[in-house]
């Protein structure tokens, strides 16, 4: 799992089809370790659709994707949960589990990685500290705002130390100070040598980076800065 | 495994109302197949009480020797069906007659003679009492052997109708096998409903990381637990049914000394035990599925 | 309405799995209690063509002149549980024992005099046969009207046995009954189970301005067509069952005369009706379960 | 339905609690016919939750609360559906039906207010196009993009000709072109007569508009702009 190349993801010649649509067509792209890259476009361009293919959420069409080393079109069914503890994945949708107390929905990836009851509680408290949302910790996710949602998401996607960070408008519920909170923790894990990619259509998020900005445009990378 | 439990009891609590609905449908269900069971059971018995008193009456001819008589009787003990006899000498058949009916000893007295014949009281075996043909071939074949003058078996009409009844629990086995696998189906179902209803969950665990056995584990112990309380719940009202029945009924059955039993604990735990291998084959079944898609 | 229809089916068939395990469901519940019934009903039935037989033959005093014989039939149409009677004159019943053994018609050729009595045979009122101590009472009032020889009666078995039997048909109608409850039950938790599935999608519907009966109606149509589809699917497997087993019979039960019937139209009809009714039911339940949420 | 007075919302002391938490505390405010007015605050605020007393989808606590003339502490259960149907809502989650069709979660609105389906075919086909997702008219929701999730809340919220608009956050999952798209539509509506409120915290949306806005800030009006 750690036989790593230059690259953190790798994507040639990629193709995804919905039925005859091509929802991303021929992309190449490359993401270096410990780079923050952004992934813009509008609306149905196919940002959520290039994340879905690197942790595996769909399978490509067609072409080669490498992630963390591991080449996806050929890792075994039983390997993938392996491969996605690597990953930290920040849903546009959250994602959460609306039955499940917001303590449980980020426990749930330390105690799937198999760590002890002790730990975890201590993780968990303290992430939730850190962004200032430990009092909700045994409430329910629909009654959470939607900004707050959007914070458990997020520190669900930290949680397990991953190795890449996938990032699906992870600010788009959230007001300015918020919204900072949460860039902050994604710039940190940066800087402690994460590497993070965002699709956003929040140019005030964009500017506040300093990474490379990949732009889609209906389903084609129209440039990648 | 201390983890596991925890995981599979907070999740049960927290989806309480399809817990409850789960364990409600497998009461009903092993209760539907456990009363049907006690019913079977208990009819069976009544059935094997009635076939033990069907006894064969050899009746002698007048004036046959020792030797004669010992004849018929090895002739008598090497037919199929027959485990066992017991000689009642003309003389014993009148007292036990006179004992009787005592009403009538006047009767009796007025005799210049013994009427009653020496007669060998035959046990059969069960199979020999199972069919009309096969009972009526046997008395054939006793009223054949030299020194034998008739032949007599109480409860013929058992015999008679030995085709009906094995035709009811024939019947009664095929509805008992189309119970019981109406009612996995319908187990599975109700699992394959909760699933369902929690599909998206199942979804998200996967996404971070889980593997299929950390996701299906809690299930599967889920589906067993509510195998086993449904099925104890089911059991126990069936119990309680019994109870008051019987309680109704008194001593035994009016007319019979037979009071209907309850399912032994062999049956019993077997029919939990299937509960619970219900459950988690529901499970088996619905997660399959779950994965397939 | 024609929009209501549209409404309903667009959404079933949008909702095909949830529909699918429903109606699944309901045609496994449904063929639990329709084999059940089916049972019932058969056993009953042979029961009572046994029970039609059961006549008591009255044997009369040699010599009565034909006002006596006509004082005992008097006597003997006025016991409650006589609905009718015959007479057979000895000569008649020497006829016919001629002809029902025709290999020994040197033993009867061979008679200085005829040795059989007139006779009375009387026809009982199913009520008269239900139970052995009302039989008994019958016969014990027969026997004691002055002219009467002796009674006799066939089947004498059924008559002691009426205890047992009307205890099994007791157990059979609770349990059916009890199936019944436990299929309403089950029927009611699975569609309770598609609607939670549902909820959102209530809720939502709700809150874009739409009425209860407009959200509720394609639901209760819903149940209603599931508790059909369910219903003649179950009847149906239960048919083929019944055809297979029959067709493996052959002509009756072998040693009766009686063929099992399959239920008459207005039973499954009824049964039919009932599973619609069920699916409703169910429905009810659930939406106000929902609603109260 | 139609004994107006003069605000077409009007709060007066209006608290909402959740368990001993307030959510909203003492609101009193008047929104009048035709105006655009936006409600902003930060995640948690109680946007959503204010919105929510608007529509029913909870109760208050205390106070009174008046909308389109209607006294929503009087009003029997019977009355909530036909008082909804003068509303249209864009839902901060979307809540679209999942396992229905684009066309039948906007229809929906039409049929359950008794419209025939010839009316209705039309009026969703051109309410589609207004927006360029007529293609997807026969797909499923979850296999739209979040951008296309939010433009058929949207046009499912406008589509019944309500006399009020309630919309929470109804541009953060789009780009600006969409987002403009969006604008574009509340304002003809607005233009048309109707009565908006939107709550958000994106601020080139409220730059973009001219109405007053109304800030929360932990439940409380902090100013009424
Ligand atoms: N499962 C699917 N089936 C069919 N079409 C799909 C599916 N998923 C996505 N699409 C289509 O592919 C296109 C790209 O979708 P995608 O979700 O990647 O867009 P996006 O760039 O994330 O947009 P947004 O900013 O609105 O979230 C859209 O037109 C969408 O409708
Ligand atoms: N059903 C509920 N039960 C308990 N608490 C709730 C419930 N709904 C909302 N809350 C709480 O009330 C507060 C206000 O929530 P609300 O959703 O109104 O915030 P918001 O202003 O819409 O925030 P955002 O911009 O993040 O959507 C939050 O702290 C939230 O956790
Ligand atoms: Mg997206
Ligand atoms: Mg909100």
């Amino acid at each position: 799992m750690t036989k790593r190349r230059d690259a953190a993801i790798q994507m040639f010649n990629v193709y995804k089809r919905y039925g005859a649509k091509g929802a991303l067509v021929d992309i190449s792209l490359a993401v270096y370790p410990n780079e923050f890259v952004f992934l813009t476009g509008p609306s149905g361009a196919g940002k959520t659709t290039l994340l879905k293919l690197l942790y595996l959420g769909e399978q490509a069409s067609a072409g080669q994707i490498l992630v963390d080393g591991m080449n996806l079109s050929r890792i075994s069914r039983r390997r993938i949960p392996y491969f996605r503890r690597n990953l930290g994945i920040i849903f546009q949708d959250y994602k959460l589990i609306a039955s499940r107390s917001v303590y449980y929905n980020i426990a749930l990836v330390l105690e799937a990685a198999g760590e002890t009851q002790r730990l975890i509680r201590k993780k968990v408290r303290y992430m939730l500290r850190s962004m200032d949302m430990e009092k909700k910790i045994d409430v329910l996710p629909p009654s959470l705002s939607g900004g707050e949602q959007q914070r458990i998401a997020v520190a669900r996607a930290m949680i397990g130390r991953p190795k890449i960070i996938l990032a699906d408008e992870p600010t788009g519920s959230l007001d300015e100070a918020s919204a900072g909170v949460i860039v902050g923790l994604l710039k940190d894990f940066h800087n402690r040598g994460g590497t993070v990619m965002v699709a956003t259509h929040d140019s005030a998020l964009i500017r506040s980076g300093s990474g490379r900005i990949f732009q889609l445009e209906r389903g084609r990378l129209v440039s990648a800065a | 495994m201390a983890l596991l439990m925890q995981r599979t009891f907070r999740d049960m609590r927290e989806n309480r109302f399809l817990n409850l609905v789960t364990i409600a449908t497998v009461a009903l269900s092993i209760l539907i197949v456990s009363a049907f069971s006690l019913f079977v059971v208990n009819a069976n018995e009544l059935l094997a009480s009635w076939r033990r008193g069907v006894r064969m009456l050899v009746y002698l001819e007048r004036g046959l020797s020792r030797n004669q008589e010992l004849a018929v009787k090895r002739r008598l003990l090497k037919l199929p069906g027959v485990t066992g006899m017991q000689y009642v000498s003309r003389e014993a058949a009148l007292q036990q007659l006179k004992e009787e009916m005592p009403g009538q000893v006047a009767l009796f007295t007025g005799l210049k003679e013994n009427p009653l014949p020496d007669t060998f009281e035959i046990r059969l075996a069960p199979a020999a009492t199972g069919s009309h043909a096969v009972l009526v071939a046997l008395a054939d074949r006793v009223a054949g052997i030299q020194g034998v003058d008739d032949v007599a078996y109480g409860q013929e009409w058992l015999g008679k109708f030995a085709n009906v009844v094995n035709l009811l629990k024939l019947c009664g086995s095929a509805m008992g096998g189309l119970f019981m696998l109406a009612v996995v189906v319908i187990v599975a179902n109700t699992v394959r409903l909760t699933l369902y209803a929690r599909r998206e969950e199942i979804e998200i665990m996967r996404l971070v990381g889980a593997t299929d056995s950390f996701i299906h584990l809690p299930f599967y112990i889920q589906g067993m637990v509510q195998g086993a309380l449904g099925g104890i719940a089911g059991v126990a009202i069936l119990y309680l049914a019994y109870l008051y029945i019987v309680g109704g009924l008194g001593h035994g059955i009016p007319g019979t000394l037979f009071t209907p039993r309850f399912l032994s604990p062999v049956e019993y735990s077997g029919i939990i035990f299937g509960s619970v291998l219900v459950g988690w084959f529901g499970c088996y079944l619905s997660l399959k599925q779950l994965v397939r898609h």
